[in-house]
Order: C-alpha cells, then sequence, then structure tokens
C-alpha cells in the first residue's frame, strides 16, 4: 500500500498564508460549503451525493433476521463504511484506517445512537425476528470532508429507503413482494447532520467549513458537530488537536446550527422532487407493466 | 459571549493535607502547602512569587517575562508573549543569562565524552545502530572501532562485508560519544583498549539522567573491585545512560607485565579475543557476588537513591554485612527486593 | 436502573450526594513503575487508570516500513505519540471484553493520541516514537477524561517537554434532552450512572487556559444548554490541573529532599543578581 | 423499475483517480477507478510485469468469495488486455463498485443474489475496460461482453441474449462471453446445464453481438434470432462513441 | 477516404494511407502506438491518430492518465528524504520516487550543495527514465553546466492539472498552438506573478502578492476543468479581475 502523499512545504506554507489574508484557493468564504448535489437512484434508498470532488454513494438494504438476545425488542440497524482504494490508493480493503474508524464512529454516534431511526418498529416478532437495515457507505472520490458528505448520504438514502410491508396473521409472518404490495418507509424520528469545521494558525484561531483535501492536510484540528434542525446536539467531537478558545467553539455551534436548518431543507426538497418523479414513473410503470401481460 | 469561570470549590483532597511527614513514601509535602494553590499566579510579575527551598516548575509554569533572561532547554516562550515558560517538571538552573529547566527525569541526552554501555539493534552497511537509552539510537561507525590486528590498520571492505563478525544485533558494548548530530543523535567509538564488547558479565538498565534514581555523571564511571566470601575481582561498568554492566574482571593477558610493552603491541595480543562473544569460566562465588551487586544497583534505583561509585561499594558492604548477620547460609541469599531493599536503602540514608 | 433525578432538585446534591460542581475524589501518584520512562496512576472517584510511557525512542529496524530510512516518527519530522489502550474485562460491571479492533477503543486512542501531540513538543524528537499504553482498571463514568489525565501525567514524570498540562473532565446537566427545561443545572464530574441518563460531555484544556483541546459528546442535547455545561467543563479542567500540578511537585519536592535531584536555583538568587 | 435497454457511459467521472468510468445496462450499474502505473507492494511486485489488481465491491454488505471469484475472473481477462510489460514492478489498481443490480419485483432481495454470479460480469468487464482507456493505460485491444442464456420452452431450446433476471433464474444455462476488438474470445464463463452444440449456437450469438462494429453493421440480417431487438445494442459502436466523446471533449483545444 | 485525424481505440487497423511515407526519413512512432513486428503498428490508447508528414512521424493525441516519466520532460517533483549523496523526489503521488543527485545543482561540489529540506520543491529534468528502473533527474544541463531554470522553487504555490493543459502550456506557442491564453492574459491585466510548469501535471506559481497566486491557480484550474476555449478564457480572466478588485 503507497502511503498517501503529504503536501510540500510550499503548499502547507501557502494554504496558511492565503487563509491568514482571508483568502481560500478556490475563492469561497471561510463558512461556505462547496456545491452540494444529491441524486436519488432508481431503486429505493440508494443516495448519491457530491460536494465538490469528493463524492459519496450511501445505499441502504434491509432483511429479515433474528434479533440480538440482549435487544429481543429492537431491530438491527448498522452502518459499514468501509474505504476502498477507489477513494485513495492509501487505502486498503480489510485494513481499516483512522479516517474509516473515525468516519464509522461519527456515523454511528449521529445517526444511529441520536435515535434517528426508531429501532422497535423494525422488530416484528419479540425475540425470534425483526428487520436487519443497513447502510453501506461507499466513498467513490474524497477530495476533503468526508463526514459531513458521508453523513448526509447515509441520512438522505435512509430516508429514501422503504422496505417490503410485512403482516402477522394467526402467528405467520407474510413479507410482501414489491409487485404485492407497496414498499414502506422506515419510522423516521429526525434528521441529524454533520458539519464539520477545521481549524488551522498556531492557536487554532481560524477556522473553516467543508475543508478541501489540501486545506485538511494542513489543518491542526477539526470539530465535528451534528445537529438536527430542532437545534438538538447529537455529538460533538474534537478528537485532540490544537487547543481552540472555548467561546469560538460556541460561535462554531451556532454557525453550524443554520448550515443544519439548511441540509435540512435541501433534503426535504429534494426527498418531494422525488417522490413527485416516482408517482409519474409509478403510473407509467403500472401501465407498461399492464401491456406486458 | 463570555464563558464564566467559576471558582473551584473546596474538595476534601489530600492536598491540603498540611501534616509535616517525615514518611518518605508520602507524597505531601508540608512547606509549601499552601502556596499557589488556588489562585493562579498573575501572568505577569517578573518573578513568580512561589518559591521555597525546594523550588520546583511544572510545565505551564512562567519562570519569568523579564525579557533579560534567554531560554534554554526545558522552556519556552508562548506565543504572543516574552514570558519564559517551563516545558518540564523540574528545576531550574542558570548559566550566565540562559535560564533553563533541569527535569526530574527524562531520557538520557548525549554529550561528547559520556561512557555508554549500549545494545546493537541494527547492523547497516558500515555502521551500526545502537541502543543507548537515548530519543535516538546512536551509531557506530565502522571506522570509528579498533579492528583486529592493530590500531594502524586500514579499514577494508572485507571489513565491511564482515561487519557482523565485530558486533552482532544484540551484543553489548562500552563506547564512549564522540560527536553529536545536530538533532541530537550520537555517534560512539570504540577506540581505546578501555571499550568494546562485553562479556563475562550481567546487565541492568536502570532509570536514564536526571535523578529519581538514576545513574549520575561522576568522577569514575568504571572500576574494579575485589568481592567479597572469595568472589574474585569483580568489574562494574556505570554507563551514564543509566545502563549498568557488571561482570568478572579478566586479567589482560601479559598485560601487568607488559605495560610498558608499548600500545600498539598490546593491542594486537588483545585483539584475537576483543570480538568474542563466548564467556570465559565463571566461578560460582564470583556469580553470586555479581548477581549480589546488581541486587544492590536495582536496590538502589528501587528507592529513589544516586547510583554512583560511592553508593554502590557503600551498599554493597552493607548488603554483605546484611547476609553475614542473617547468619548460615546468608551468603547464598543475594535478593535484595522488597522489604529487604528498603532496608539497605534505610541504612546508606542513615549514614 | 433509572437515576432519580427527582431528588436532586429538592436538595440540590447528586446521587453520591455531591454538588452541581464537585468533583468526585482525585487521587494521582506518578512514578508507580520502575522501569518505564515515565508511569502514573489516576482515580477520579471509582474511575481508576494506569500509564506507562516510553520514549521518546526510535524504533529499531523491526518496525521500519519498506523504503523507509529506518526509523519511525510522524509526519514533518516530529515525534509520533502512539497510544495504546486496554480496557480489562473486570473494570466494568457488564464485564464485556473489548477486542483489539473493538472501534470505540480505537477512537480513544486517536483522541489522546491528537490532545498530547498538539501539547507536547514532539517537534524536538524526529524519527522518534512516544509510546503510551495506558490500562483501565476500575470503571465509573469519565473514562476519557481520566485517561487523559493519567496520559498527561506520565508524559510529565517522563520528562517530555509540553506546552502545559492536558487536563480533562466530564460535565453534563441535570435534565434529560427531551425536557426542554431552560433550568436546567450543569453537573460537573459525572459518574457512570450520571453517564448513563443524562446528557454529558467531556472536556480538555490546555493547562488553565478557556483553550479547548478535546470536546467530546455523545448525547442528545438542547444546543443552547451547551454553553453551561462548557463552562462547567472548562472550569472543572482547572481544578483537575491544580490537583495534577501539586501531584508533581509534591514528588518533585521529595526528590530534592532525598537528594537525587539536585536542588535548582533559588529564583530569588536570580533576584539578587 | 423498467430497465434500460440502451446502455449508457460516462468517462472521468471521478476527478481524484487517474481514470474512472461510470457505465449502466440492463439494470446494473457500476462505477470504476483505475489508478496506475503506481507502486506495487513488495509481495505484489512482479520483475517484468504490471501487477493488475481488481477489487469488485458489492453495492450492499462486504465482499466475499463471489466477489474474490468475480476479481479471480476479471483480472485474468483483463491482464490479457493490458500492456503489462510496459510498467514493471508496478502496480495497476481497478476497482469495480457495483452501484446497482437489475431488481426483481417479485423476490425479495438477498435470496437472489446468489444465481447472479455471472450476469454482473459484462457490466463490470465493460466498465473496467472504459475506465482503463480514460486512465490511458496502454492496451493490446479493447474487448466487449455479451450474457446469453439458454431456455428450454415446450421441449425446445431456445437463446436469449440478454437475459432479465427471472430469465436467468428459469434458465438451464447462462453463459457469459467476451470478445477483444480483434475477435478473439476474451473470456467464457458456463454455468448449467448444456450440450457442446449449445454452447457452439452460444458462441456465434455473442460473437455476432460482441464483434458487428460499426462498418458492417448492415450484414446481421441473417440473424437466428427471431426479434432484431434482442440482439441488443451494438456493443463495439458503443464504445467507440463513449469514447468519441470524451476525447473530443479532451481534445477541444485542437 | 480515411477522415484526416480519426479516433483510434486500442488494437484498432490503421489505414495504410494514414501512415506517413517518407523517402529517407524512418518512420517515428509517437506516444500511443507500437509496432508488433513484422510490419503491423497497432494503437495503444484511444484518442486521435495524427501523422506529421514533415518529420515522418505517428502519434497519438490524448489526454488523461497519470504522468510517465520519460527522458527531458521537464518536471516538479517534491523532496521526500535525502539519501547520503541524492535526493528522494516524488513526481507523482502513490508512484516511487526518483533520485536526484546532490552535485546535480549548478555550481554544486561536495561542500556547497543546496540543502533542501523534505518537502521542498524543485524544478527538473528528466535525466534517465526507464521502465525498469526508477526515474533520474537534474537540475543543470550536462552541457552548460548552468542551472538554465531549473532548481528549487522556494516560495508559491503549486497546482494540479491535466497532463494535457501541462503539455499546451509547455508548447512553444501555446496561445496559437495549445489554444491556453490565460497566463497571458493574466499578465496583460498587470498581474505580477512567475509560473513553471512541470510536464507532470503540476504548474508552480508565485508572486508578491497571495491574491494574485489564487487567483492564476483558479483561472488555470477553471481552464482545464471545464475545458475553455481561448474567448472563454478571455471572460474567465475578465470576471476573476473584476472579483479581485
Amino acid at each position: 500500500m503507497p502511503r498517501e502523499a503529504e503536501p510540500s512545504l510550499n503548499e502547507r506554507q501557502f494554504v496558511l498564508k492565503a487563509l491568514e489574508e482571508n483568502l481560500r484557493l478556490d475563492g469561497r468564504t471561510f463558512d461556505k460549503y462547496r456545491a452540494l448535489a444529491l441524486t436519488f437512484g432508481d431503486e429505493y434508498g440508494v443516495a448519491d451525493v457530491t460536494l465538490g470532488r469528493t463524492r459519496v454513494l450511501a445505499k441502504t438494504s434491509a432483511e429479515v433476521t433474528v434479533p440480538y438476545a440482549d435487544r429481543p425488542l429492537d431491530g438491527i440497524f448498522t452502518i459499514t463504511t468501509e474505504l476502498s482504494p477507489m477513494a485513495s490508493p492509501a487505502f486498503e480493503i480489510n485494513r481499516p484506517t483512522e479516517t474509516e474508524i473515525l468516519l464509522s464512529r461519527l456515523l454511528e454516534k449521529t445517526v444511529r445512537r441520536s435515535g434517528a431511526m426508531d429501532t422497535e418498529s423494525l422488530c416484528l416478532v419479540a425475540g425470534q425476528k425483526c428487520w436487519s437495515v443497513r447502510v453501506d457507505v461507499h466513498v467513490l472520490s474524497h477530495d476533503g470532508n468526508l463526514t459531513d458528505a458521508a453523513c448526509f448520504a447515509v441520512v438522505a438514502a435512509l430516508r429514501h429507503f422503504r422496505k417490503p410491508d410485512t403482516s402477522m396473521e394467526g402467528g405467520v409472518l407474510t413479507v410482501y413482494t414489491p409487485a404485492e404490495r407497496e414498499p414502506v418507509p422506515l419510522s423516521w424520528l429526525h434528521s441529524p447532520f454533520c458539519i464539520t469545521w477545521c481549524f488551522f494558525g498556531d492557536e487554532g484561531q481560524m477556522a473553516l467549513l467543508d475543508a478541501t483535501w489540501s486545506e485538511e492536510q494542513v489543518r491542526v484540528g477539526s470539530c465535528t458537530i451534528s445537529l438536527n434542525r430542532h437545534g438538538e446536539i447529537c455529538q460533538i467531537a474534537k478528537l485532540g488537536g490544537t487547543p481552540v478558545e472555548a467561546v469560538a467553539l460556541l460561535q462554531c455551534t451556532n454557525v453550524a446550527l443554520t448550515k443544519a436548518k439548511e441540509f435540512s431543507t435541501y433534503l426535504d426538497k429534494k426527498l418531494a422532487e422525488d417522490a413527485k418523479r416516482r408517482d409519474k414513473d409509478g403510473l407509467m410503470a403500472e401501465l407498461s407493466a399492464e401491456n406486458d401481460r | 459571549m463570555p464563558i464564566t469561570i467559576n471558582p473551584p470549590s473546596l474538595r476534601p483532597s489530600h492536598r491540603n493535607d498540611s501534616s509535616p511527614s517525615a514518611d518518605p513514601g508520602s507524597n505531601s509535602d508540608s512547606s509549601t502547602g499552601g502556596t499557589s494553590l488556588t489562585t493562579k499566579p498573575p501572568p505577569d510579575p517578573i518573578i513568580k512569587p512561589s518559591s521555597s527551598k525546594y523550588s520546583i516548575v511544572t510545565p505551564g509554569e512562567v519562570i519569568t517575562s523579564d525579557p533579560q533572561w534567554m531560554r534554554g532547554h526545558g522552556t519556552y516562550i508562548a506565543s504572543s508573549t516574552t514570558s519564559i515558560t517551563s516545558s518540564l517538571a523540574g528545576t531550574v538552573t542558570r548559566t550566565n543569562k540562559l535560564l533553563s529547566v533541569r527535569p526530574l527525569r527524562a531520557r538520557y541526552t548525549p554529550e561528547v565524552g559520556d561512557l555508554v554501555v549500549g545494545r546493537i539493534v541494527e547492523v547497516q552497511a558500515k555502521r551500526w545502530r545502537v541502543d543507548v537509552g537515548a530519543v535516538q539510537l546512536a551509531s557506530l561507525p565502522l571506522s570509528a572501532i579498533n579492528l583486529p590486528g592493530g590500531i594502524l590498520r586500514k579499514r577494508t571492505e572485507t571489513d565491511e562485508l564482515q561487519i557482523r563478525s565485530f558486533f552482532a544485533e544484540g551484543d553489548l558494548l562500552i563506547a564512549e560519544v564522540q560527536q553529536l548530530f545536530q538533532d541530537g543523535g550520537a555517534v560512539l567509538h570504540t577506540r581505546s583498549l578501555k571499550y568494546g564488547k562485553l562479556r563475562n558479565g550481567v546487565f541492568v538498565a536502570v532509570a536514564g539522567m536526571g535523578g529519581g534514581g538514576g545513574v549520575v555523571r561522576s568522577r569514575r564511571q568504571v572500576w574494579t573491585m575485589e568481592a567479597a566470601n572469595g568472589g574474585g575481582m569483580v568489574d562494574v561498568v556505570l554507563g551514564v545512560n543509566g545502563y549498568v554492566w557488571i561482570s568478572k574482571h579478566v586479567e589482560m593477558p601479559e598485560g601487568d607485565k607488559g605495560a610498558s610493552a608499548g600500545i600498539t603491541n598490546m593491542e594486537e595480543s588483545v585483539s584475537a579475543t576483543m570480538y568474542s562473544s563466548q564467556n570465559d569460566r565463571i566461578g560460582v562465588e564470583t556469580m553470586r557476588e555479581i548477581a549480589r551487586l546488581r541486587g544492590v544497583v536495582t536496590a538502589l534505583v528501587e528507592n529513589g537513591l544516586r547510583v554512583d561509585e560511592d553508593m554502590v561499594m557503600k551498599g554493597y558492604r552493607e548488603a554483605v554485612e546484611m547476609a553475614m548477620v542473617a547468619g548460615e547460609g546468608g551468603n547464598e541469599d543475594v535478593y535484595l527486593g522488597g522489604e529487604k531493599g528498603s532496608q539497605l536503602a534505610a541504612a546508606l540514608t542513615a549514614v | 436502573m433509572p437515576l432519580d433525578t427527582s431528588a436532586y432538585s429538592l436538595a440540590l446534591l447528586r446521587v453520591d450526594g455531591r454538588r452541581w460542581n464537585e468533583l468526585r475524589r482525585v487521587h494521582a501518584q506518578i512514578r508507580t513503575q520502575a522501569a518505564a520512562d515515565g508511569s502514573s496512576y489516576l482515580e477520579m472517584g471509582h474511575t481508576k487508570v494506569m500509564c506507562v510511557v516510553n520514549g521518546p525512542s526510535e524504533p529499531g529496524p523491526r518496525r521500519g516500513t519498506a523504503g523507509g530510512g529506518g526509523g519511525g516518527g510522524g509526519p514533518g519530522g516530529v515525534a509520533e505519540v502512539a497510544v495504546s489502550v486496554v480496557v480489562a474485562g473486570f473494570s466494568s460491571v457488564d464485564r464485556k471484553r473489548r477486542g483489539r479492533g473493538d472501534k470505540r477503543t480505537l477512537e480513544l486512542q486517536t483522541t489522546i493520541s491528537n490532545a498530547l501531540a498538539a501539547s507536547l513538543h514532539t517537534h524536538l524528537y524526529p524519527h522518534s516514537t512516544i509510546s503510551i499504553s495506558l490500562h483501565v482498571l476500575s470503571q465509573d463514568g469519565s473514562l476519557l477524561a481520566a485517561l487523559i489525565n493519567a496520559a498527561t501525567l506520565a508524559c510529565v514524570d517522563a520528562g517530555i517537554p509540553m506546552t502545559d498540562y492536558v487536563v480533562a473532565c466530564t460535565a453534563g446537566s441535570t435534565s434529560t434532552y427531551a425536557a426542554n427545561d431552560e433550568t436546567a443545572d450543569p453537573l460537573l464530574d459525572l459518574n457512570h450512572q450520571e453517564e448513563q441518563e443524562l446528557p454529558s460531555l467531556t472536556v480538555a484544556t490546555l493547562g488553565e487556559t478557556d483553550r479547548v483541546a478535546v470536546l467530546v459528546c455523545e448525547s442528545r442535547v438542547q444546543a443552547s444548554r451547551l454553553e453551561g455545561m462548557l463552562a462547567v467543563g472548562v472550569s472543572g479542567c482547572h481544578q483537575v490541573r491544580e490537583i495534577l500540578d501539586q501531584v508533581v511537585r509534591d514528588k518533585g519536592r521529595h526528590m530534592i529532599k532525598e537528594g537525587t535531584v539536585e536542588k535548582g536555583m533559588g529564583v530569588e538568587e536570580m533576584e539578587v543578581d | 423499475m423498467t430497465t434500460k435497454r440502451e446502455p449508457e457511459a460516462a468517462l472521468s467521472v471521478l476527478p481524484k483517480s487517474d481514470g474512472s468510468a461510470r457505465y449502466s445496462y440492463a439494470g446494473y450499474t457500476v462505477t470504476a477507478s483505475v489508478n496506475g502505473p503506481i507502486e506495487a507492494q513488495r509481495r505484489d511486485e512482479h520483475a517484468y510485469e504490471a501487477h493488475v489488481d481488481v477489487i469488485v465491491r458489492p453495492a450492499a454488505g462486504v465482499g466475499g468469495t463471489r466477489e474474490r471469484h468475480l476479481e479471480t475472473i476479471l483480472q485474468a481477462s483483463l491482464i490479457q488486455l493490458i500492456l503489462v510489460k510496459n510498467f514493471p514492478r508496478s502496480l495497476i489498481q481497478i476497482v469495480l463498485q457495483v452501484e446497482a443490480s437489475p431488481e426483481n419485483d417479485y423476490v425479495n432481495t438477498k435470496l437472489m443474489q446468489a444465481s447472479l454470479n455471472s450476469a454482473v460480469i459484462p457490466a463490470l468487464l465493460q466498465t473496467a475496460v472504459l475506465a482503463l482507456l480514460s486512465a490511458a493505460i496502454p492496451m493490446r485491444a479493447t474487448a466487449t461482453s455479451a450474457i446469453v442464456a439458454v431456455m428450454t420452452q415446450d421441449g425446445a431450446s431456445r437463446l436469449v441474449a440478454h437475459p432479465s433476471p427471472r430469465e436467468i433464474e428459469a434458465a438451464q444455462s447462462v453463459h457469459v462471453l467476451a470478445f477483444t476488438s480483434q475477435d478473439g474470445l476474451l473470456l467464457a464463463e458456463s454455468e448449467g446445464d448444456f450440450t457442446v452444440k449449445e454452447w457452439d449456437d452460444v458462441y456465434d450469438t455473442a460473437k455476432k453481438i460482441c464483434c458487428k462494429s460499426g462498418a458492417t453493421k448492415g450484414e446481421g440480417i441473417e440473424m437466428v434470432l427471431d426479434e432484431q431487438e434482442d440482439s441488443g445494442p451494438d456493443m463495439r459502436q458503443f464504445l467507440r462513441s463513449a469514447l468519441e466523446t470524451k476525447v473530443a471533449a479532451d481534445l477541444h483545444w485542437k | 477516404m480515411a477522415t484526416e485525424n480519426p479516433l483510434v481505440l486500442p488494437g484498432d487497423e490503421i489505414d495504410p494511407s494514414l501512415i506517413p511515407t517518407h523517402k529517407t526519413k524512418p518512420l517515428r512512432l509517437g506516444p500511443g502506438l507500437r509496432h508488433v513486428p513484422p510490419n503491423q503498428i497497432l494503437p495503444t490508447l484511444a484518442g486521435h491518430l495524427i501523422a506529421d508528414h514533415r518529420k515522418n512521424a505517428l502519434y497519438v493525441e490524448y489526454n488523461g492518465g497519470r504522468y510517465i516519466p520519460s527522458p527531458s520532460d521537464l518536471v516538479i517533483g517534491q523532496v521526500t528524504r535525502s539519501a547520503a549523496d541524492l535526493y528522494y523526489v516524488n513526481l507523482t503521488p502513490y508512484t516511487p520516487n526518483a533520485s536526484l543527485p546532490h552535485l546535480a545543482f549548478e555550481g554544486a561540489t561536495k561542500k556547497t550543495r543546496p540543502q533542501l529540506a523534505n518537502g521542498a520543491l524543485v524544478y527538473a529534468r528528466i535525466s534517465l527514465a526507464n521502465r525498469h528502473m526508477d526515474p533520474e533527474l537534474e537540475c543543470v544541463s550536462t552541457s552548460t553546466g548552468k542551472s538554465e531554470g531549473l532548481g528549487p522553487l522556494t516560495g508559491g504555490m503549486v497546482f494540479d492539472i491535466s497532463l494535457g493543459l501541462a503539455r499546451r502550456l509547455l508548447m512553444a506557442r501555446s496561445r496559437d498552438v495549445g489554444k491556453v491564453a490565460v497566463l497571458e492574459l493574466l499578465g496583460a491585466e498587470g498581474l505580477a506573478f512567475e509560473t513553471a510548469v512541470g510536464r507532470n501535471g503540476k504548474v508552480w506559481v508565485n508572486s508578491e502578492s497571495v491574491k494574485t497566486v489564487v487567483v492564476v491557480g483558479r483561472a488555470l484550474k477553471e481552464t482545464d476543468e471545464k475545458e475553455l476555449g481561448v474567448e472563454q478564457q478571455k471572460k474567465l480572466v475578465q470576471k476573476l479581475i473584476k472579483e479581485m478588485r
């Protein structure tokens, strides 16, 4: 596995010098995100998110399985993040890097531990049958700020997902195929979003949102704040790095809240658009299916 | 948006325990119990008020903000200030205008001329990498050792090819620091009869320099002593780096009479055995006394005492005494750990 | 077992009898292992951890990666801070074993490593590694805080230069996230029971400053309550620093008294000059 | 969802890789990245040729034996195409990410995956070739691939090109074939019961699909297949037009 | 009749009428083609086949992929470490290092040689490239002993661009033939900056003003990514200059 290239001294110095003059290499202001784009796949539960040159694909899938013995009333909900060499040749399959572990932990804390999904609703027969919902996060291109892009993709994919409908009659569990019954959405409680600040300078006095990969390489620390639009913090992670003034962190949280609200609005809009499109498609599909028979 | 900082509340904590205690195990000290605990010293005084006869500075403590001083090791100047701040826990030392902090304990920092005991970690094409307990591995160039066949012999490519026949991984050696690299790495040499490969003995690593019970730089780091109970002559090497070697003394062949035979001759005669890794026969008595000496050194360290010739010799005599008192078969018992070690230490500090 | 938070509003006392801004008993020792370069043992209430530091030292050739010039160290010519955390199976009630690849442990390691690396003067030791091993013997909340404090102490003991102590503690809030309770009080230094039930965060500061090195919050909480919790946490860190500093000073004085360390220049003497 | 009948491809979709492609056809969508030649790990280093590393990643779940099997098949085919001797001691890394597979509304997912082993190969191979072209890795030739199923109906066997998942499930045997642009047979994977005669028929059919090039387009009149449409699009022509777009964009300044 | 510059794919047959014939000069095959004995010429890349009748040469014009070192190319490399008598220099990420001898600088002797820190940038020429060996670099002309503009690059910023754009920037008449005019246009707007273009897809830009470097970098990247023609480049430059002021 070749090692990740380090930025040259010139790049290190220049990026910092430019930041001191309030300049970013791509001309953005410090608190501006790159262009965010979300597209849903033909299937339910597939979200393709691009954030500048960073691109993440999340895919949701569900199957019926046996619940964990210690949680008979809960379904199973897992998020897997495996960074493949597609994102960078420095990543190797089956050998998780620090980036991968931290990303996986952040998504876990932001989405799963914050109770974004009602896992009890995944239970079919207590202690015997439940849904196991999993989200696979695929990083296709890594140009910085994986966390925010991945989190957005996961939340989008889960909210877009439809699982097969089921029924219980006389102790018999039936799982309907999509042809028999329209699949149903997951029981969703709130939508958290990750907003990552990167810090620069000797005392971390400069804070940037949505850093690119080359900016990330020279940062002295970062802080990921996860919030939903109700102003609830779901998770904060400033895992070491150069110490930053506490007051500055509070300001970061306030800005993060407005960004989370923007994300939330954008996602709602996209979901509505997709629903509309599907409705049209649905009609068409039904008609053509009719013809086939 | 200011953050309100609440004053620390009183806690039932041991740190306010001000009962004077002579027990060396206790980690509280009465004499300065109350100074500068609950309030942060104002950042701007020229000299920090907290002082006592045991003045200690700790990381982050401002030593002085007087610009007349220059900062030395163990200090830094925080950005946007001019205050010299300590980066270590230790004592302040002053050389002219230079302020530095000597740590309570740290890894060995090589200085030119230090006598060190080391272990070969890696063999490279033209040099060895030697663990001397410092931050970086020291290097011993092939050109800095005495080659068999006399001091004047030129180094050849054959020597490079059979570099492992002189020192291989794991070998112990005694050497002197010849020079230092800019980044603090040491270059060693063994170009003296006193130095070279070690055998016939036992290795002890004690904590590094800077107190806390370590080897201190002193007049004599190497000496030969007469061991008790018929142990014969024993060599003790206290490497400045905290690595200690205790071995059976081997008379140099014709060494005594050949004192006038000229250095080169002697070198030649020694060279045959110079890089041998084979131990000589060591008598049981000698082994026992070597073990006892080793026990003394570890006991000194465990009880936080200095390790130098004086202390080791005193400790050894004391240990022999203790064994005698213990009576029949006591001589056999060379164990000096635990209770016995503290006993020994107590006896030494009492003197 | 749910925590009865109702009692708090009556007596203003927590389950273990503390007030809102009280730390639990902090007991610390340094130089607990003679063989290591630095070591410490720390208790915050019933959370007990042990730390051993070795280094900075240059790793031997075994670790050397292919093509590397023989030698470790982090990128950019600074020492690498390698942290390993071992959580003993008997440290908590559920006795769950955590494997080596446990992501939570790995995250703890990364956090501690990055927090200390920012304070330690790693640039003084190129191509070397400072290896810190932490062992968790008993858990009763504030685990990350205890680990950071123990690691800092052990690094001080090892004589590794640093800007200041990195000190940590936890802070919480008296009611759960759902209650949009404006009157909720912040709490300092949470134990396991409180951590399970209440929103909490771990803060680490650089010495007595308000600069935050670590801020980890793993529970849902109203953003408006962050400020109060953070303020209490920061002040708690300052208290912890005093305690740790005292431990180091006591040890140092003791060593001078024993004569193992030469007495320093009295600062008064400097003044005389 | 209806599956698209026309293949779609986009080249150089991933800005951080040396080459990449996204290809979708018959319900499959695959994204591939190619990096190389880069430094090979000691254990993968060959003294005289490049090591070609193929990684297949499923859309859901982590890769298992199924993916390893696909990787082996693809790797063996791709090293025939790539001029590996041009880059000794180096590594050419191809990562294939399956994004979507055809849905079968009549069966719940997971159950049908096992039977889809070979059906995904044409999509994977096609994407890999496109990505290699985008990465400007020197190659001997390009390749096209097709899948043909042998169905038994009323005792008579019938060949179906580009079968749907349901047809594959019902088929007696399924065959994946790939041909180089010089009409050489590059890959043949067969599953199920079939006779030599059937295989010969399959070979002819697949060759027609893969090897009719733009110039000889009009000659496909004497098709054995019942419907012209079933033979699917002209893969070679498709490949060429995909590249044409890319090269035109690259060389816009000319 | 075959078109002028047809699209070729690897393994395609080449229309014999396109192969230049010259009475005296031997036929030269450029990048993207290989000769299969006895007398077949096959493309190995996808691109436009271009015949140069004057030089009796044939090559495939393409863009993309990873830089493959070739002798006498000018490149921008990054020093990764220093050995006893040479620097290890990285040209593209994840590839083996090239070597740059300590003495391959203008006027360098054992005692006086440039001290390059790890991470420093150098502008160098490839002196040796061979598929079986790691490439070698030099910062001095072996014939004149002068640096000829090569050597350490201090300050400034380095931007990644596509190999095609790097090639066009290095053309003798980059505006007319290469159709890239951004640098000229920016200079005409009164921006003062210096550049060095590496064939390995890197441009180094330096200026007194940080802002200028940022603008030049953005102009280059946008020209590259959005595949702008000369007219569009003009508009881009005007837009950037306006933003800057």
